[in-house]
């Protein structure tokens, strides 16, 4: 099995995809020649062509406007937004329109289209290159909202999110980009939606967490067992929306004790909702507070990022405080 | 990059499609506003096409006398009316072949019922009642598969990079269609005008951009719209010819589309197309004109009437006769009026239909708030509340 | 004390203000001759002149870009959005320029401006006259969020927003413009950001709403007081963000149970954040799970909206199940 | 509505500004590749003028070689170099007064030395060191209120309506001031593009806009941005005059844009000038260009470097001699190298700056969690865990 990171595998997916199904079409700001600012479409033009592979103007809202024309016509378009921060001129097109389309039209048309980009920090990349606005699609009806963490999952992710009848965000944690390898199978396989993954069993405590923050939130439960000989247990929740409420609630069932970590702003991030949940539909469960350690309620700073984060300290400090409880 | 970019002039002379501004500043027309033909060459149209096109604008002008009528019942949440504006919607809609497809807003009644929409359809969507095929989530008709017509944005303009992005699905399938696209004067101040003229002119898509330039945006009019001189004009950012005709002359309307719809076909790129009409009535049942511009305008307008201009030639030229002219209007007034009656009686939409059409299937917080929902009917019907 | 509804309450704190500032700038759609669709602008241009009152092209982007800019200058531009609904084309331009700016230049450049609009359901406006989207301002750092709910607070209300510091979204429940009418003083008065109230006292239960569900919470209070002699109190939150935290843990302090009550959809509506700082914060006050009684998960629909909405027999099962538990 | 929009005709005879466009096509220039003068009428601009200009554009490059450097060095983040477009930014910020504004975009560097922002204020903001007037938020410089530079945007072109807008405010007031935005071809796609000219050209506002025509963004060359044969000619759209000229050649740019300037001062409105010039570099720090345009293309450009013709220029017409040129250069790589010298002695900004400025005052929120981030710092002291 080859090893991969997660630029490789997402490639990789791309290309089974278009070779699979002729009706995927890649387009965004320079996924040609450049093959992406990251280089997740890089040499697709060469094996399928400026046909299928296109480098548009610089227009996020013309992205997903023609993306959403293609897949009225039949196509699976799998549109790149350089960077998700820069999504926002698209967003009548994506709240307006793709999110409404099957809906407004009871059934008669659907747009089911992928919109992709790199997200989150960690990179120095300040305030417009390092945001995690995944809320604002989360609260969207209409649309999925995924999010990998490593090149197994992004490869059989990004194919479920092609796969879908419904538009899909699909959001990649640039700092893992390249930092973390694995083995990914050679073949077609496909992690279905909605589906969260155990990434470390545990017993006193339950860690939500997702993208690039598994990996913290893996040191922060390691350097907690050391310490104290606390369990955590980890969820990689990969899909955002619709979440896998069940995994959260077998594992609180166990546990007790909620910690949910994300990049994203407090106030309405995921984190937000996952409390909310909990406390209407399984408060009973709790032995203490559903803490949130999350990104601050300010835009993401190009100076003294890592503590900005969510960090090993932080998510330590929400054990303290919940353990001690 | 072919050419060195310090060294690259262009000239008028080097004519390039876009830049020929002429028809971008002047205003074709066939007939004038006593039905007379203006034009240098009457275009040689087959009776039947004249017919229907006559028909068409009629059943339109009808079926919006009806819906106005229903929203004033309460029977229809809102209703915007097209009066004065059926030669763009119908003669643009004539000049695409049943393949192509159209892309239209709102106000264009006239292009479903010219591409074949029943006016049951219709009212049936506006009613949202229990066969409203779009069940009940939005006002205003918003496409129909079948006839190729793309669905409708209530956010104005957002079709237009649909339209646009639908070309490309064509091209690259190898289909050679023309997809047409109509939006309002003031949709062309939105991001999407600019976005889909701008890919549309640099892949040279099949595609027709018809500007149904009615001179205000509810209250605003066109030149607190744009400072250019024109609509048409437009199109020489894009490097799309622009042609500014008279949208109140049906025949203008066609001849003019169907240039542009052969050109796209013979892949000769997109036209755009500005069709000078005027908004008659209110911008929608929830307006009131009478705030922002003056009944003198409208009134030196209505001698520009499309039906009335292009009676008068039809009957000039003997297409047909006063009597015949009558039959039709009394006879689709008949039957228009005799659907109105059934689509009135209709049940309407069950209530869990809210809860359908997210997405492909209900996920898990659907299903939770589903009975939630169910719940909370029976709590109504328990203590006798009535919300609704 | 003249007697007002919303929409004269609204156009007497832009009148006193642009009279009281020449800064106050007004612009929108329609907002000149016709006086905004709904006419809450209306005679501001008869009295203030095109200069101050600029019906502008029909471009939401533009229409906050330029209110950015005036900003900038030293303008106090209130920008109306047509509907609340149409917002989406202008995501970029309040999140990335006008929420941001601050931030970005360490204070050197800040754009207060205010974004008004017509929001909420109840006037059979289907989905796109009806949203209630604040959940992305809310989520937004750098933006303040307020929704009055009656004529006394829209005029209090608009001026705070008017007068504040920073960029406010200023949301107006369309369907309480003209129903509610109350005696609206004709002094200057201020409302400030921040401050909930509580519009009825009680002991068993809180409820925290705003807008137009404020009425419905009052019903459905009263219905449960009569039925079953259990008694609410309700708060009306006001500023959306940031939310009188103080207020709500004060009331759940006495009365150990906790629903909210919003038109917006629940996953990610203000609910989730509102339950979530509870469980976080104050968890053992709660006798009972927070029920949250929202739109549902799905675009606004034309029919039957009145049972989408949040309403008195779903208030009322909210408070039944919270009371049973 | 003053005409009758079905019976105005416009021709090109009634020039409208916007419509002249032989300029829009055409390339203008003063100096060519070898400094030797080919415009028609060499513009008599003062020497002390022209050493400025020279002098600021061999600061700018200096100082981008030096963000480069330090870039490589770890200590700044990310930098987007401007060599082989000093002109651009220089000459068009030479052609505004002290009391215009110009909203320029991440690219022009030049644009903040011309105007009399220091070297060191600069290196600060891009190292984010303490003394960064913008505490260390964001990438580039942002602005600089005190010499009128308004703030710049990261998302490309969203600083174009500010500008309109401010220019808007300037009216209101009554201040007789010109704005300016700089932007480049890439700019031009987005809706900002659209919705600032489109509001400029209605109301005749006083804004200069420069395209800063590099041939690429990105990697996206300017035929996949655009179908129009230049991006002067997308004035026409708008109703503003476009110029198109040699943005290599600072005098061509000087007058343009001062030509620009003074008629916006005038109150003869707004003007698009298409200055084309060439990225030498790689787009970014972070970019790598051989993956899609041939080196060949660069070298081909390296003629027009800005900086040689016009150093050509002022030695051939005498104003300065080859020592002096040499003086100049060296002079301002000392004084630029102890900047940076002292700008790297200079100490980080400190921790909690990450909570400042959000809003004008901190809300409750923000006060919950500075002290979760106090409780965090102090964790990992007691833990001895580094993350930075
Ligand atoms: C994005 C957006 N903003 C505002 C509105 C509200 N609105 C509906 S129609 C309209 C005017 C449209 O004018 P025009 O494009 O000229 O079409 P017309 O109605 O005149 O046919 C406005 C402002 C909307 N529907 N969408
Ligand atoms: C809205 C937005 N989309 C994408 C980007 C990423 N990006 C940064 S610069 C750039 C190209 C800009 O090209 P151009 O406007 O020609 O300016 P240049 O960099 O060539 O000077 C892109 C795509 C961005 N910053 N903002
Ligand atoms: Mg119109
Ligand atoms: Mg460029």
């Amino acid at each position: 099995m080859p090893v991969m990171n997660m630029v490789q595998a997402l490639n990789t997916a791309l290309r089974e995809e278009m070779k699979r199904d002729p009706r995927v079409i890649v387009l965004g700001e320079d996924v040609g020649r450049r093959g992406g600012v990251f280089l997740v479409t890089e040499g697709l033009i060469d094996e399928f062509g400026e046909m299928r592979v296109i480098d548009t103007p610089l227009t996020e809202m013309g992205i997903v406007g023609i993306a959403v024309g293609l897949a009225l016509y039949g196509f699976k378009p799998v549109a790149e937004i350089q960077f998700i921060d820069f999504v926002y001129e698209a967003f009548d097109q994506i709240v307006s329109e793709a999110a409404k389309m099957r809906s407004k039209t009871g059934g008669m048309f659907t747009a089911p289209i992928v919109v992709r980009a790199p997200c989150c920090g960690g990179v120095k990349g300040a305030m417009h290159h390092s945001q995690s606005p995944e809320s604002y699609f989360i609260h969207t009806a209409g649309l999925i909202t995924m999010m990998p963490s490593s090149p197994y999952d992004a490869k059989g992710m990004l194919k479920a999110a092609i796969r879908a009848e419904d538009p899909v965000i699909f959001l990649e944690p640039k700092s893992i980009y390249r930092t973390i390898k694995e083995e990914v199978p050679e073949d077609d396989y496909v992690i279905p939606i909605g589906k969260g993954k155990i990434v470390r069993e545990g017993s006193d405590i339950t860690i939500v967490t997702y993208g690039a923050m598994v990996y913290t939130a893996l040191e922060a439960a390691k350097l907690a067992e050391e310490k104290h000989g606390w369990s955590a247990e980890i969820i990689d929740l990969r899909t955002l929306f619709p979440f896998d409420k069940d995994l959260i609630i077998k594992s609180v069932e166990k546990t007790g004790r909620l910690i949910i970590v994300h990049e994203a702003p407090k106030t309405l991030g995921l984190g937000a909702e996952i409390a909310a949940y909990i406390s209407e539909n399984a408060i009973d469960l709790l032995r203490g507070p559903i803490i949130r350690v999350t990104g601050y309620d300010t835009p993401f700073p190009l100076v003294h990022e890592k503590l900005y984060m969510p960090n090993i300290a932080r998510i330590y400090l929400a054990m303290q405080k919940i353990m001690m409880y | 990059m072919s050419q060195n970019p310090f060294e690259t002039f262009y000239n008028l002379n080097d004519i390039m499609e876009g830049l020929d501004i002429e028809r971008a500043l002047s205003i074709y027309r066939v007939i004038d506003t006593d039905g007379r033909v203006v034009a240098d060459k009457e275009p040689d149209l087959p009776r039947e096409l004249l017919l229907n096109m006559y028909i068409y604008m009629i059943r339109t002008r009808i079926l919006d006398g009806w819906l106005l009528k229903l929203q004033r019942m309460g029977k229809v949440a809102l209703h915007a009316p097209n009066i004065g504006e059926e030669a763009v919607s119908v003669g643009s809609a004539l000049s695409l072949s049943k393949e192509d497809w159209v892309f239209p807003y709102y106000r264009n009644i006239g292009v479903f019922i010219a591409r074949g929409v029943s006016e049951e359809e219709i009212i049936d969507r506006n009613m949202a009642n229990i066969d409203d095929p779009f069940k009940g989530k939005e006002f205003t008709i918003l496409g129909s598969k079948r006839h190729r017509i793309g669905p409708v944005t209530v956010p104005v303009g957002n079709q237009i990079p649909h339209a646009v992005g639908f070309a490309l699905g064509a091209r690259i399938a190898g289909e050679n269609i023309v997809v047409m696209t109509i939006f309002g004067d003031g949709a062309t101040s939105r991001g999407g005008f600019h976005a889909g003229l701008n890919f549309a002119g640099i892949h040279r898509l099949p595609v027709v951009f018809v500007i149904e330039n009615n001179q205000w945006a509810i209250s605003v009019p066109v030149k607190k719209q744009t400072g250019s001189p024109t609509f048409a004009i437009k199109g020489v950012a894009y490097n799309i010819p622009g042609i500014r005709i008279d949208g109140n002359d049906v025949i203008a309307v066609y001849i003019t589309a169907k240039e542009a719809v052969d050109r796209a076909r013979e892949g000769k790129g997109p036209t755009l197309i500005e069709a000078v009409t005027y908004r008659m009535g209110p911008h929608t049942t929830a307006d009131d004109p009478s705030r922002y511009r003056p009944p003198e305008e409208v009134k030196r307008i209505e001698r520009y009437d499309p039906i009335q201009r292009f009676r008068r030639y039809l009957i000039d030229r003997g297409y047909i006769s006063e009597k015949e002219d009558k039959e039709i209007y009394e006879e689709w007034s008949r039957k228009i009026e005799d659907i109105v009656r059934k689509c009135l009686s209709k049940p309407q939409l069950p209530e869990e239909v809210i809860f359908d059409d997210v997405y492909s299937k209900r996920f898990w917080n659907l299903e939770e708030q589903v009975s939630e929902f169910r719940e909370s009917l029976e709590i109504m019907k328990k203590l006798g509340v009535r919300v609704e």
